[in-house]
């Protein structure tokens, strides 16, 4: 089982969502964040002050998978998410020891889908 | 009181450009009319009314930025309060001598008495008018004005450039208006042909309306609107906000409607009062009946919408219908507004605030309302009403209107260019043409 | 002026239903009281007063919101504005009629003068009464009339049904509101008996008060208010629109007390503004003082509700009270409303906005006060003012509106139900009811 | 009209203590000098003046919220409403007496004529003066006072210390803004030196601008907005309350300066009206200029004080200007104000909202400007105008308030101290002195 | 040392900390999130046109606890979290390299507690 | 590579990005949370009624590095976060199996800098 998580660009999460369900990926948990990259920040200007703004809104999404959904999960973050511009965002995967279902306390394998 | 013989006036211009311009008027002095008490508490009502004009410049903003996305806040904040004044000051400079040229300078289609404002002392007696001074003349006047301008700004909402915007609001609001509004109430050909638009249904918001829909037209829906054929409705961020501007909005109409009376006539006002807020409660009502019945839950937007619908619908005629006529006018445009903001979607015409249901649906169907319901004699008109004039004069704005705006849009797109970018557009008009954020520190979905 | 003899009065019925009535007056033509320029001036300011008192309908939205969950703002709104609405319409059909018949139709309980409004040309005059036209009159009433329910609007908040309780709004704004008004205003039992009750602590106030008490105890506490015998607060979730509607409140009350004076008097109305301002002012400092004593750190939401219970404790007797009465009086309303807002929740009456401690507890505090301080010379009254008729107006218009507030709940929650589903209440009445947010984009967390 | 011969008058005393106090007093009654109706409708304006300058207060209250930061919210409204009712009850004890100590107390700097308010019936006629009944003026006058406080409000926020700030705003405007009022419009030396300042650019809102000069010198520059020799700024939370403030703040103007004619002379009060809107678009305008130029992008925040900017600097002679001179008077305060929000900042002097550039700057050069482009035939004045007149009065006015200003501070930090502990100021004043949240529920970065 | 994660209903917050709180765990932190998962979404509609939301409101809980804890932990999330309904959430275990407790330096199993 | 986790002071975060900066770390993503742990709580008090807030406002710091950034990451997080009161905040470092980056498909530690 493993824990993957994405920083997207916020305006790509519909498209994310949509290739996601394509890959049968239904379930998946989203935060927003500010990240911050390679990609440049802007300016703002508030009463006559500047102020370098670096921290740019992102998204991000975590989605339980197990093993064999990896590859698959992955791909279709990145077909969701790409648009080839700097600031696309990132994948990390984790390793994920145990999942649990609370509902019903099924464990393991079983809970992730 | 204190007599004035010769009034400078000095106005700054359009933006950047000062124009001074040096007006003497020879208004001839009559023996005043009305008591000196009487032409005082007429006067005290018609500046009442110019404060209660001006608060819906507030409400016109809260509406706006309540319907529309967090991201652009700032910008239509911006829009609006410089709207105000490009028409203030536009006004003191052309508009009110195009739109009341006086005898001398008149013509049935245009007239024009030279730059700037300025008054004798007959102007400030009741020898200028027993309702009002020259001055609460101007300023009220001069406070319809900006109306029309503020109208398109809720259409084109976050996605058009702020200097284009600027300027074609400030063309079509020192232009357009004053010289429309010439046709009726400067005493052009609308009024000799007995078109009755008693506090502007056409005039104002169908002037605005018309522009609105050049604007939307012109600049294409906002992205993420219209995607494969589908409509994603793009939520508004602040439905307190929205509240706040109608409720403002009705509040104004006291003074919106209740100051065209041009007195304090006390039968007349009131009356007009009654069925203004008679018609803005019945659209309020019928919006409710027929958004519950379509949208399956009633929505607190077409609601409030019912309100300005009922508004905007009863303002051509309010001085000319009974009671049951206002409600009815009302309660009819409550259903056109719900149908009408749910019909443009369908077109793809995309209306962030519903102002083409509002203002250009409901100021057609209260104008040609009048020519059903109105009574010349509740009005004390002279005049009979007759629906073939108002249809004359709904459809000759409609073109002057249209020929203005698609013109002026046309030659501002060309020389600056009309929408921002693609790139602009999804970060947010706020940093893109202001570079600051209207809600700092909070948190803020930007997924839309 | 302009002469019109018959009015047709329409009105639009409770939500759907379309009731037409045609109501022909023929009020007596006596020639003039007072002068044109004086009948103006007095009209004038009752129309003022008749806006301002509009604009506490977007107070009481902005308060109510203010002082409860993010989740629930729609829904809010959505039954403010149609209060608002609901308020004029019925009374236009039945209000007016049941609460002024005049003489042909008084009663000392009870009276009715048909359905719809109307008048002829003598109501637009003097004749009518020396302060206001008969339009004046009933809008000034009108919006009075919808004050009532918007009062239970802000207990009930966060858990009542939308259906439900607009029906009930509409049965008490119709029937309760206008009949007890009648006993007083309209000269029916408590007038005679020397019940002084100046703009309506009673009348309005705890009128609406009272409806509150059923509608808290009927529907319960919001789910997670008292746990495990604990009390939990629920925070508002907006400091700002509460301020915004306690000063529009504030606002408003110039037009609610200063046109209770029924005239522009210039001596009578400046005063009256004068003793509404301080109890204000009074209510405000000793909240404070209290607040800060009782909870250690001051609490903005009590200050804002001290203001409140100024402005309500002395609306009975605004006219009959010294400067100094009014301090006191709105000073121990201030202290009230802090005791009464901690009581009321250690009985487990949940009532976000404090409905119940500023317009009930003040209302009565106020009317009682009248009893205490008030001088009926200051007032220029007919009668002595005294505290047992006082007493006898609060306790029969206490029990005649609980036995009306528990039929018509009683009734609805038979037909319709009261409250929605806990499931609807958690996810918040915005979604359940209005399938919309109030904030869409916003980071919310609705642990609450 | 109703007689009342003795007024008593109680107030309620600085926060805690009671001030018992009685008033009689004995205005010797004159024949009326005008008609009953033109007394009724001066009268009528007057008081609609006064409820213009309380909306002014929640004005104030909004834009100060708007430019601050969220964790600061409920606090500033604390402040805001409480020094409403400070203003008003200290006025009442002391204020009005100081002010307006009529000519049995008269002396060229300071009068005084005992505690409390009140008056016999000649108070309520025209006797008392043409424009206006005793209560209307003291009303009137106890909105203004309230004002000078407010402004100080905001160049101190979000540092300083609840109790310590209610006490020195007391102060102040129990004692310092009276005694200065009385130098100009009670008749004192300033008047008698033929120092125009018709409604208060220099003995309201520089007075203000003073304090808050001293107030911040004090107290310092929040925490993190200097940080290595760089300025950083703080941005405020919400551009739309920033919005509503200066609209309200705008309409309320219409009073400010309307009602400062203390009569309703349509020529006169039209007149003032519209100078006092050309100068607040004048300002809109040059303020959007300058921002756009000088920092690139047009900033809202600066583009509403230029609002405001035009509003205050039109203030002093907003009666002896013509309209080309309260255009050119609004676009140069425009023009400073921006620069001088730039200016203090560089100089290290932390503003939040901008009071020093607005209150202070343009309340100095609007008084000044009566001097250069004031017509004393215009305002109908008895002597001449003269810039000298002026400096005179903005320079004793600023040593006199710099003086009380230092003075109280002094005293109050002495006793209470003045600013919050860092540890209070990074986690907001809201949890520090009022335990409470402004926004329960909403995701906020408090990163700053 | 193990790092919890937790996706559970928002108004089970409170009684997800209480029964934290009975197996000794004192230390979380806390975001919101917005889930999408087998829990059906509901429609918003706005003036006429659908929206289908299927991204819930959902809180994260994280919990960093030594191993001996983690049983006690996630029956703990379960007790205060089940409902029984769909949408009650999923705890995910993943496995935690070092803790560092910033204010002394501390590391390892001690730092976590 | 490791996921390296922080709970930090909301007004420790522009220090905590302006040390990472020196050393030479300048990648991160950040969210806001709520934490809870050995600081105390405040009281609110609203309307007559008490409430302990024992969830504070805390800033999540999520920095994915390569092995031989762990220690200057840690070490630049402990350097701007530290301020030596209770309530500083932890540090978490996780395993991490895989990075890729998004606009160009990049894997592994090329992905992560
Ligand atoms: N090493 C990292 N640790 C944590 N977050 C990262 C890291 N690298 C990238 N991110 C996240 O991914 C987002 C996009 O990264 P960026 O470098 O701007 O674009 P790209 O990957 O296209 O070059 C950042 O804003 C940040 O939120
Ligand atoms: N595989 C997953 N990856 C990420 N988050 C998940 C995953 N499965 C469930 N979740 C989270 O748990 C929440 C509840 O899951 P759901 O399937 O609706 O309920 P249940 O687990 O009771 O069947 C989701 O809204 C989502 O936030
Ligand atoms: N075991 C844990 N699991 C999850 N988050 C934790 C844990 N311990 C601490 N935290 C986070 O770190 C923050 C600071 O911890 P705290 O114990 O208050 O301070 P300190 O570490 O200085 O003693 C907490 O508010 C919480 O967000």
């Amino acid at each position: 089982m493993k824990l993957i998580v994405a920083y997207i660009q916020p305006d790509q999460l519909t498209s994310v969502k949509q290739s996601l369900y394509e890959k049968k990926v239904f379930k998946m948990s989203v935060t927003n964040a500010l990240g911050c990259g390679q990609q440049k920040g802007y300016h703002e200007s508030y009463r006559g002050s500047d102020i370098e703004v670096n921290l740019l809104k992102k998204i991000r999404v975590e989605v339980a998978v197990n093993d064999e959904y990896v590859k698959a999960t992955i791909d279709g973050i990145i077909d969701g998410a790409r648009t080839g511009k700097i600031g696309d965002g990132k994948i990390f995967v984790l390793d994920m020891v145990d999942c649990i279902r609370i509902r019903t306390g099924e464990e393991g394998c079983e809970a992730v889908g | 009181m204190i007599v004035r013989n010769r009034f400078k006036s000095f106005a700054l211009g359009l933006v950047i450009l000062l124009v001074f311009s040096v007006g003497a008027y020879a208004v001839e002095v009559d023996a005043g009319t009305v008591s000196d008490e009487m032409f005082t508490v007429n006067n005290v009502w018609m500046m009442v009314c110019t404060f209660l004009v001006f608060i819906m410049h507030l409400g016109f903003s809260a509406l706006e930025c309540g319907l529309t996305r967090a991201k652009n806040t700032v910008n239509i904040l911006f829009k609006n309060i410089s709207i105000v004044s490009i028409g203030l000051l536009t006004y003191t400079v052309v508009g009110f001598s195009l739109m009341y040229p006086g005898e001398a300078f008149a013509g049935g289609f245009f007239g024009f008495s030279g730059f700037g404002v300025g008054t004798d002392a007959a102007g400030l007696t009741s020898a200028y008018n027993p309702g009002y001074t020259y001055w609460t003349d101007f300023l009220f006047q001069a406070m319809f004005a900006a109306t029309a301008a503020t109208i398109i700004s809720g259409a084109v909402a976050e996605r058009v450039k702020l200097g284009s915007f600027l300027v074609f609001s400030a063309l079509y609001v020192a232009i357009c208006y004053p010289i429309v509004g010439m046709w009726n109430w400067g005493g052009g050909w609308l009024a000799e042909l007995g078109f009755h638009d008693f506090a502007g249904s056409t005039i104002v918001h169908s002037v605005g309306g018309w522009g609105a829909l050049v604007g939307i037209i012109m600049l294409g829906p906002r992205n993420g609107k219209y995607v494969n054929g589908k409509i994603r409705p793009i939520m508004g961020h602040s439905m307190p906000l929205a509240a706040i501007g109608v409720f403002l909005l009705w509040f104004g109409w006291f003074g919106f409607n209740g100051g065209s009376v041009l007195s304090a006539d006390p039968g007349m006002v009131s009356m007009v009062l009654v069925t203004t807020n008679m018609a803005a409660a019945a659209g309020v009502m019928s919006a409710m009946v027929v958004s519950w019945i379509v949208q399956k839950k009633p929505d607190l937007s077409m609601v409030l919408n019912g309100a300005l619908a009922g508004l905007v619908g009863v303002t051509a005629g309010a001085d000319v219908v009974t009671v049951g006529g206002a409600i009815t006018i009302g309660a009819i445009a409550g259903i056109l507004v719900v149908l009408a903001v749910i019909g443009f979607d369908r077109l793809r015409l995309d209306d962030p605030v519903g102002a083409l249901s509002v203002h250009l649906v409901c100021g057609v169907w209260g104008t040609l309302a009048v020519g059903i319901f109105g009574h010349a004699e509740i009005g004390g008109l002279d005049n009979e009403l007759s629906f073939v004039s108002q249809l004359i004069g709904v459809g000759s704005v409609a073109v002057f209107s249209l020929v203005c705006a698609t013109g002026f849009l046309f030659a501002v797109k060309l020389v600056m260019g009309l929408r921002v970018s693609k790139q602009e557009e999804i970060r947010g008009l706020d940093i893109g043409e202001h570079g600051m954020e209207s809600y700092s520190g909070f948190q803020i979905f930007t997924t839309q």
